[in-house]
């Protein structure tokens, strides 16, 4: 009983004391990590499904840390949304926990305690980012989830260290853009309480200086989530990533950031003022339209998996910030729906390119010459996740695709409909390309040219449950969509849309 | 008791200047080491010193207290700023610093 | 508030930032960054903000510029002439800045004035500490007992986020690979072969003197700007001084670098405990008052109080750990056995 | 003059953020880029400081604060500057100095491997 | 006509679905693999047989599967047209699937589990669409065949293959995605819902343009249907093993796009809508075109697959004519089209395939007087194309006679025009090819090996298929009664 009601603090707890149990006992014993690491990610992951059970049942939940009230201390606030979101996070992570081992032992064999305390401490900046009801606390997690993601980025090859650099410049300058706009926020109202500014602002609504904040923080949250015009940072540094911190970065954070945007417009400032007062939704339609076609068209130009992969996740960010600026219910329910659909996806083909690397030692496509033969089950797992980013039913991408083109025909903005069509049929292309490699070409093994010398058979079984798993649910997810969002979503799409 | 303070800090100030002076107009690196080493360190002497005084104007724990932090920093400054000073002269020297003389014949340029 | 100082060191602040921005030779950047930070911690204490003041002074002036002046060592001291102007950049650059400015400014246009008493900022959340501070947690340094109980939840992570830093330095130049030694440049060293006695002495005279000034500042906290954070930081300083006074072996042979990966993640541990020890005992996460249950002759009041004082010890740990950890691993290239 | 003192702050903090950012973006020097960032995080900081700031108020540390006889002392919240952003300032400095520890050691990194920290001689050296 | 709730249709599509998984736990032992199949392709035949009374007696089987959405169910309805569907390609299958085991033994094809497998996907996801009760479930089943039939299509993963397979889904998967997908979406954004009606969803929420445009959309978009300019993809399949060949043009592939095409007219517009709009005439004209233009090129053909292949794509047109008079005649004409041209074209397709396996010879021009040495198989590609041509004594003319009697009553003199312009197209590339098997005698040259019938497991099909196009012109009730039906709940409805 106390566990339950403590649950929204255990779910950011345990990973923090996992990471610090990780680093102790690593001195002494490296296997133990991965282990620690895994059982930490459970724990949050169950403490996750304890706080949407609760919020199912009693909705919002709202926990103050240090027992203080809000305004004044800093308080959980937890609603069908995060709570959503809280789920996905951990889930993923607990998957991403589990790929690792392999590929952690081969790619950083001297630096497991630091890579899975960075890992884990990567994970509880991403719930806690999700699950807090504080402007300012969210900037602090943020940068938590920032450090670890430079660190682990920057753990890659050579080429990841530049990549890496380059996050951390424009990641500090969203950062930074976020925190000023918290200022300009708190100098205007004298609070950093997201209810509290929600009830503020409405007052404001007409100054200059909350349009401001309003912006930085929105550019801010559109660095960190590398939306078009801003997303220079993103495809180097997820390629060259060590394929475990990838399968974790590349699904995640872009997505939390998804959520932070829709949390601050509809919980901090209101819908009302996001698509009444101020009249950008046209022209951010318009970027998301450019940034889907862009990212589709860049991963069209590559002939390297990973990096066909980054610019796949360009657009999809493009996907979910134009399907929520479409300001229609089924367009926000459709972004929401989509930042768990995509966490999966991205997440499915990550680890696939993981086990790409770990098996073949490279990344090109070339590498996947007659996988089909090699490697069937997990060439199957692939497929699924392919037909989910193309969205062929009944795979989870043809639903949010399905509630955003709805969306689209509701706002009436027929050319972020066109968009969609056009990268589901580029994404089919690049799969099929994919997939064509992977069936046709015979296999010819150069190990010359590639470091470890495995012949290619099927992944190691703690490669392939993830994998197989975060597959099937692409499916059973597909199916339930509609239960989610009639139990979920449809609670955190504001009313009166 | 307030000359004293006046007089303290106004020497203080007058010091720093000095070396400020110092720093800008002497000719060589050593030389200005030598000004601000010297002038630095005890200008601040001069000034903390005047500050406790000013402090204990009212004598109790509280501002013997404070007097007592203020001595400790004086301290501390004298101890530190001459090593830094050494320090960095010294490290001028290790490089191969020339020390500067009176311009002879074939030294322009 | 005395606007004419205001006034003077804002503009001596941006002349720093101007020369450390344009000059060409990186060791003197560092140096005058080092300068700009200590004006800036001027002009903190000036408005009020001690204990910002305080932490720049041990930080931004202290520990940054160390850090840049060991990295400036460890790596090319001056900047290259570049071949090509890359004016794409600097258009960009410039563009971006310049929007940024207007922007900024438009929104400024609407700010209350500066130190306006009756601005919002001043009147919605922040009495309530001032008035509360005393009779919640008997503590009448606000900044501590807002940083360290209304919003402890921050502080904890604060903590961590320096724990990360720490890590994630360590994760991305320690090496332990023998192979991988071999192959990377010896770090620059200043320390071998040349003995300065009157460095050594003065220095180690010191060290003892800091870390008892740092305790005090941990443990005065309460009363006094500083905590456990500043403390953490002049603990740290004074292994690094003498680091650069004597050599790293001396330090590592002091605190070897396990030692100092275990105070890193006790000293954040003792933060989580106590938090997780009051969620135990039955109140929310970091709730202090509960304390009162298990310490001995302490009302919830001053268990707060006491609570504040466990975390900023474990604070201070952590942060001299992590401080020391990141200093070793930058002047030494990782190697952690001669450098800087 | 009231005008410049009521604005001054907010204009240097602007000016700051403008160079800093311009040094993120435009200098070819890795390190220079860190200062830059130093720069921009040290302009936020004072923003911040800035909002905190009281005419007419001391530091906030309630006086007579020792011995708790004067606990339930009323206490006038104008005497006393404003503690909540110095609390969040303290964080970001902390952060800031966590960001310059991993720039720093990336730039580290990135030297041993390319033996330059000019960025244009880097890209040279990526094609 | 009374609707029962009941799981034989979920059965009836699951059981193939099912039957991949022995087949391919089988993969070492041919035999049992390929009794898996039979047992499959006989259970859904009984299952569809059994089924076939109640509608007979005028009532539905429906079966909702799963909400996923709210107001778009995966929901499985089995009325009359669906029905006859179901029945031809089910009771096909068990033809092909014995066919192909002849032809990819004769010719000792490369993994044939895996053959078998998708063979039995696709069949699922045929039965699927010819039972689903509303757009969507229709849009699921059509993908999955588009992809389960890629693997079929590439069968032999030679450079050939491989292009002509991206041309498949290129095609398939783009029309579909790029057409049907938003179509789908903006009439359920318009009407609510997806459920085929009587008389179609959509009357009174579009304009005439916008109903245009949709259409055309929907006719397009079901690329399968092979109707120009969407056709490119039939003939490049043809490099597939010829069971394959059969199973698309016959079976499965096309006739979904075809149905497809059937169902949104009737279901989704229905016909009073169009007819109301004059939206007929429009589709009319453009089948009219597909049909003589296919057929022309047909006749320019050599390659003997290529030109089914063409002539496949002009029967489809038949049917798509058919549906778009929407008169009651035609639209029966069209339904048993899809029925009589599955027999014929598949005796023809196995023909084909039977000379290629006996011979190896693909082309027409090297095919003088092989009739005297496969006399059996000619005489079956005889039937076949005189069934295709629409002669008695074969299915071909009863389909194609009530198309003509559609034609009339609809008073399209043009189309009439067309469709017995175009027979005379197809009996032009038809015959030639049996009166060159039969009456020239072959130059000994091109024989330097004796050459008799295929394997007999290649024969039997063939002759089972043909004896059964001329079966359909003496008893064609059973699918000219389901026909009517479902012209009634249309029409009449």
């Amino acid at each position: 009983m106390m566990l339950v009601k403590q649950a929204p603090a255990l779910l950011v707890i345990i990973p923090l004391l996992g990471a610090f149990a990780i680093n102790i006992v690593g001195w002494f014993n490296k296997r133990a990590c991965h282990s620690l690491a895994v059982l930490a990610m459970l724990g949050s992951f169950v403490a996750c499904v304890i706080t949407l059970q609760q919020i199912m049942g009693t909705g919002t939940i709202s926990y103050r840390l240090g027992g203080w009230p809000p305004p004044f201390g800093i308080e959980y606030v937890i609603d069908h949304f995060n709570g959503l979101v809280l789920v996905t996070v951990s889930f993923v992570s607990l998957l991403a926990a589990i790929f690792a081992k392999q590929s952690v032992e081969q790619e950083l064999p001297h630096k497991m305690v630091q890579f899975y305390t960075l890992f884990v401490l990567l994970v509880t900046g991403l719930l806690g980012m999700t699950v807090t009801g504080d402007a300012f606390n969210l900037y602090v997690l943020l940068e938590i989830a920032a450090l670890t993601g430079y660190a682990l980025i920057a753990l890659g090859d050579n080429r990841a260290l530049v990549a890496g650099f380059n996050y951390v410049i424009l990641g500090t300058i969203g950062a930074s853009f976020y925190l000023l706009g918290v200022g300009h926020l708190y100098i205007m109202t004298g609070s950093l309480n997201m209810g509290d500014l929600f009830n503020i602002l409405p007052a404001l609504y007409g100054n200059v200086a909350i349009f401001v904040a309003f912006l930085l923080i929105l550019c801010g949250v559109w660095l960190k989530m590398a939306f078009f015009p801003l997303h220079t940072w993103l495809p180097n540094a997820y390629t060259y990533a060590p394929s475990a911190a990838g399968c974790l970065v590349a699904p995640l954070v872009t997505k939390v950031s998804v959520y932070i945007m829709i949390r601050v417009m509809l919980s901090v400032f209101s819908a009302d003022y996001v698509f009444n007062i101020l009249h950008l939704s046209d022209a951010i339609v318009w970027l998301a339209v450019a940034a889907i076609l862009f990212g589709s068209i860049l991963a069209l130009a590559q002939n390297d998996l990973k990096k066909m992969l980054t610019y796949l996740i360009v657009a999809e960010v493009g996907y979910m910030v134009g399907g929520f600026w479409l300001a229609t219910a089924n367009g926000i329910t459709g972004a929401i729906l989509h930042i768990v659909n995509d966490a999966l996806m991205t997440f499915c083909l990550f680890v696939f390119a993981g086990i790409v690397v770990y098996k073949t030692g490279g990344h090109k496509l070339s590498d996947l010459q007659g996988f089909y033969r090699k490697m069937p089950v997990t060439m199957a797992a692939f497929t699924v996740g392919a037909l989910s980013m193309i969205g062929v039913p009944p795979t989870a991408g043809f639903f949010s695709k399905w509630y955003l083109i709805l969306g689209a025909i509701d706002g009436g903005s027929y050319h972020y409909m066109a968009a969609l069509l056009i990268s589901s049929l580029v994404n089919a292309i690049l799969f099929f390309r994919v997939i064509e490699i992977a069936y046709f070409e015979p296999r010819v093994d150069h190990h010359a040219d590639h470091g470890p010398d495995i012949t290619i058979s099927e992944a190691p079984f703690s490669m392939l449950a993830p994998l197989l798993i975060v597959a099937i649910c692409l499916i059973i997810i597909g199916l339930y969509s509609g239960t989610i969002v009639t139990n979920i979503i449809q609670y955190s799409v504001p009313p009166g849309m | 008791m307030n000359i004293l303070i006046i007089v303290l800090v106004v020497a203080g100030l007058f010091l720093f200047f000095a070396t400020t002076v110092g720093i800008l107009r002497f000719p060589d690196f050593y030389s200005r080491m030598h000004a601000a080493g010297k002038g630095d360190t005890l200008s601040s002497l001069l000034m903390l010193g005047g500050l406790v005084l000013y402090e204990l104007h009212e004598f109790n724990l509280a501002t013997i207290l404070v007097g007592a932090k203020i001595m400790l920093i004086a301290v501390f400054i004298f101890m530190a700023s001459p090593t830094a000073t050494h320090a960095i002269t010294d490290a001028g020297f290790e490089s191969g610093v020339k020390p500067w003389q009176k311009e002879k014949p074939g030294e322009e340029g | 508030m005395i606007w004419q100082i205001d006034l003077s060191v804002l503009t001596l602040v941006v002349l720093c930032a101007f020369a450390t921005i344009m000059v060409k030779d990186l060791l003197s950047a560092a140096i005058i960054f080092g300068a700009y930070s200590f004006l800036m911690c001027l002009l903190w204490t000036e408005m009020g903000a001690v204990d910002v003041a305080f932490t720049e002074a041990s930080v931004g002036a202290g520990v940054s510029t160390i850090l840049f002046i060991a990295i400036t060592f460890q790596t090319s001291r001056t900047v290259k002439k570049r071949k090509k102007g890359r004016y794409a950049a600097k258009i960009l650059g410039l563009l971006a800045a310049v929007i940024m400015g207007l922007v900024l400014l438009a929104a400024e246009a609407h700010f209350p004035g500066f130190g306006d008493p009756g601005s919002p900022a001043s009147l919605h959340l922040s009495p309530y500490y001032i008035t509360h501070t005393l009779a919640d947690t008997a503590v009448p340094n606000a900044v501590t007992s807002v940083l360290a109980d209304y919003r402890g939840f921050d502080t904890m992570f604060e903590t961590a986020v320096i724990f990360t830093a720490g890590l994630a330095v360590i994760a991305i130049l320690r090496r332990v690979k023998q192979a991988d030694r071999c192959e990377l440049p010896e770090p620059v060293t200043i320390s071998e072969g040349y003995e300065d006695t009157i460095i050594r002495f003065v220095s180690r005279q010191l060290v003892p003197f800091m870390q008892l000034f740092a305790l005090y500042v941990v443990a005065h906290g309460h009363h006094s700007p500083g905590g456990g954070f500043q403390g953490g930081v002049i603990l740290g300083a004074s292994f690094i001084l003498l680091a650069i006074s004597y050599d790293l072996n001396l330090v590592t042979s002091r605190m070897s670098e396990k030692t100092n990966i275990m105070l890193g993640n006790i000293g954040v541990l003792i933060y989580a405990g106590i938090g997780v020890i009051a969620l135990l005992l039955g109140a929310n996460f970091l709730d202090y008052s509960i304390l009162h249950k298990i310490l001995p002759a302490t009302g919830p009041v001053m268990a707060r109080s006491h609570g504040m004082l466990g975390i900023e010890i474990g604070v201070a740990i952590a942060v001299m750990a992590i401080v020391i950890a990141i200093y070793l691993n930058l002047s030494s290239h990782g190697k952690l056995d001669k450098g800087l | 003059m009231e005008a410049i003192v009521a604005e001054y702050n907010y204009w240097i903090y602007i000016l700051l953020m403008m160079i800093g950012l311009y040094a993120m973006l435009a200098k070819n020097n890795l390190i220079k880029k860190v200062i830059g960032m130093s720069i921009f995080q040290t302009a936020i900081i004072l923003f911040y400081v800035s909002i905190s700031a009281k005419r007419e108020a001391t530091i906030p540390i309630i006086a007579h604060g020792h011995g708790h006889d004067t606990a339930h002392a009323v206490v006038e919240a104008a005497q006393y500057a404003n503690p909540l952003p110095h609390v969040l300032m303290l964080t970001a400095i902390v952060v800031s100095v966590g960001t310059l520890g991993v720039a720093l050691a990336i730039c580290l990194a990135i030297h041993r491997r390319y033996n330059t920290l000019e960025e244009d001689e880097i890209q040279e050296q990526l094609q | 006509m009374e609707t029962i709730i009941s799981i034989k249709p979920l059965l009836a599509v699951l059981v193939s679905l099912v039957a991949v998984i022995p087949i391919v736990i089988s993969g070492k032992t041919p035999n049992l693999r390929e009794a898996w199949t039979f047992l499959a392709g006989i259970i859904k035949f009984g299952l569809v047989i059994s089924m076939l009374p109640h509608i007979l007696g005028g009532g539905t089987i429906e079966y909702s599967i799963f909400e996923v959405l709210p107001g778009l169910a995966i929901k499985l309805k089995v009325d009359a047209m669906g029905m006859l569907f179901a029945l031809v390609s089910s009771s096909l299958w068990i033809a092909t699937s014995a066919y192909s085991i002849g032809y990819m033994r004769g010719l000792s094809e490369h993994s044939q589990t895996r053959y078998f497998a998708f063979f039995a996907v696709a069949l699922s996801a045929t039965i699927g669409v010819a039972f689903s009760a509303n757009l969507f479930t229709m849009y699921l089943f059509y993908e999955m065949l588009s992809l389960a039939t890629y693997p079929l299509v590439t069968h032999h993963q030679d450079e050939e293959a491989r292009i002509s397979g991206r041309k498949y889904l290129g095609f398939i998967l783009g029309t579909s995605i790029g057409f049907v997908l938003p179509a789908m979406l903006i009439s359920y954004f318009a009407a609510g819902t997806l459920d085929f009606g009587a008389q179609g969803i959509l009357a009174g929420h579009f304009s005439k343009p916008a109903l245009t445009v949709l259409l055309l959309m929907f006719v397009f978009g079901f690329a399968k249907a092979g109707i120009m300019p969407f056709h490119a993809w039939l003939p490049a399949a043809m490099v597939a093993p010829t069971p394959v060949s059969a199973l698309l043009h016959a079976v499965a592939v096309v006739k979904v796009g075809v149905f497809s095409i059937f169902r949104v007219i009737t279901g989704v517009f229905g016909t009073h809508l169009l007819q109301s709009l004059d939206l007929g005439t429009m589709l009319c004209y453009i089948a009219a075109f597909t049909i003589l233009t296919a057929s022309l090129i047909a006749l320019s053909q050599d390659g003997l697959k290529r030109r089914l292949a063409f002539s496949t794509i002009g029967q489809l047109s038949y049917i798509v004519l058919g549906a778009s008079l929407l008169s009651p005649k035609a639209l029966t004409g069209g339904m048993m089209h899809i029925a009589m041209h599955a027999f014929g074209k598949i005796t023809l397709f196995m023909c084909a395939g039977a000379i290629f396996v006996a011979t190896g010879k693909k082309y027409i021009s090297e095919m003088v007087g092989i009739g005297k040495r496969m006399p059996v198989t000619m005489t079956a590609f005889l039937i076949g194309s005189l069934s295709v041509i629409g002669l008695p004594p074969t299915g071909g003319f009863i389909s194609k006679w009530f198309l003509v009697l559609g034609t009339l009553e609809a008073d399209q003199i043009v189309m009439l025009v067309v469709l017995l312009g175009s027979s005379l197209l197809n009996a032009a590339y038809f015959l030639p090819v049996v009166y060159r098997a039969f009456f020239c005698t072959p130059e000994e040259s091109m024989f330097e090996n004796k050459v008799q019938e295929a394997p007999i497991w290649c024969v039997v099909p063939l002759v089972v298929t043909a004896i059964g196009s001329i079966g359909l012109f003496f008893f064609p009730q059973p699918f000219f009664n389901l026909a009517s039906l479902a012209v009634q709940t249309i029409v009449g409805g």
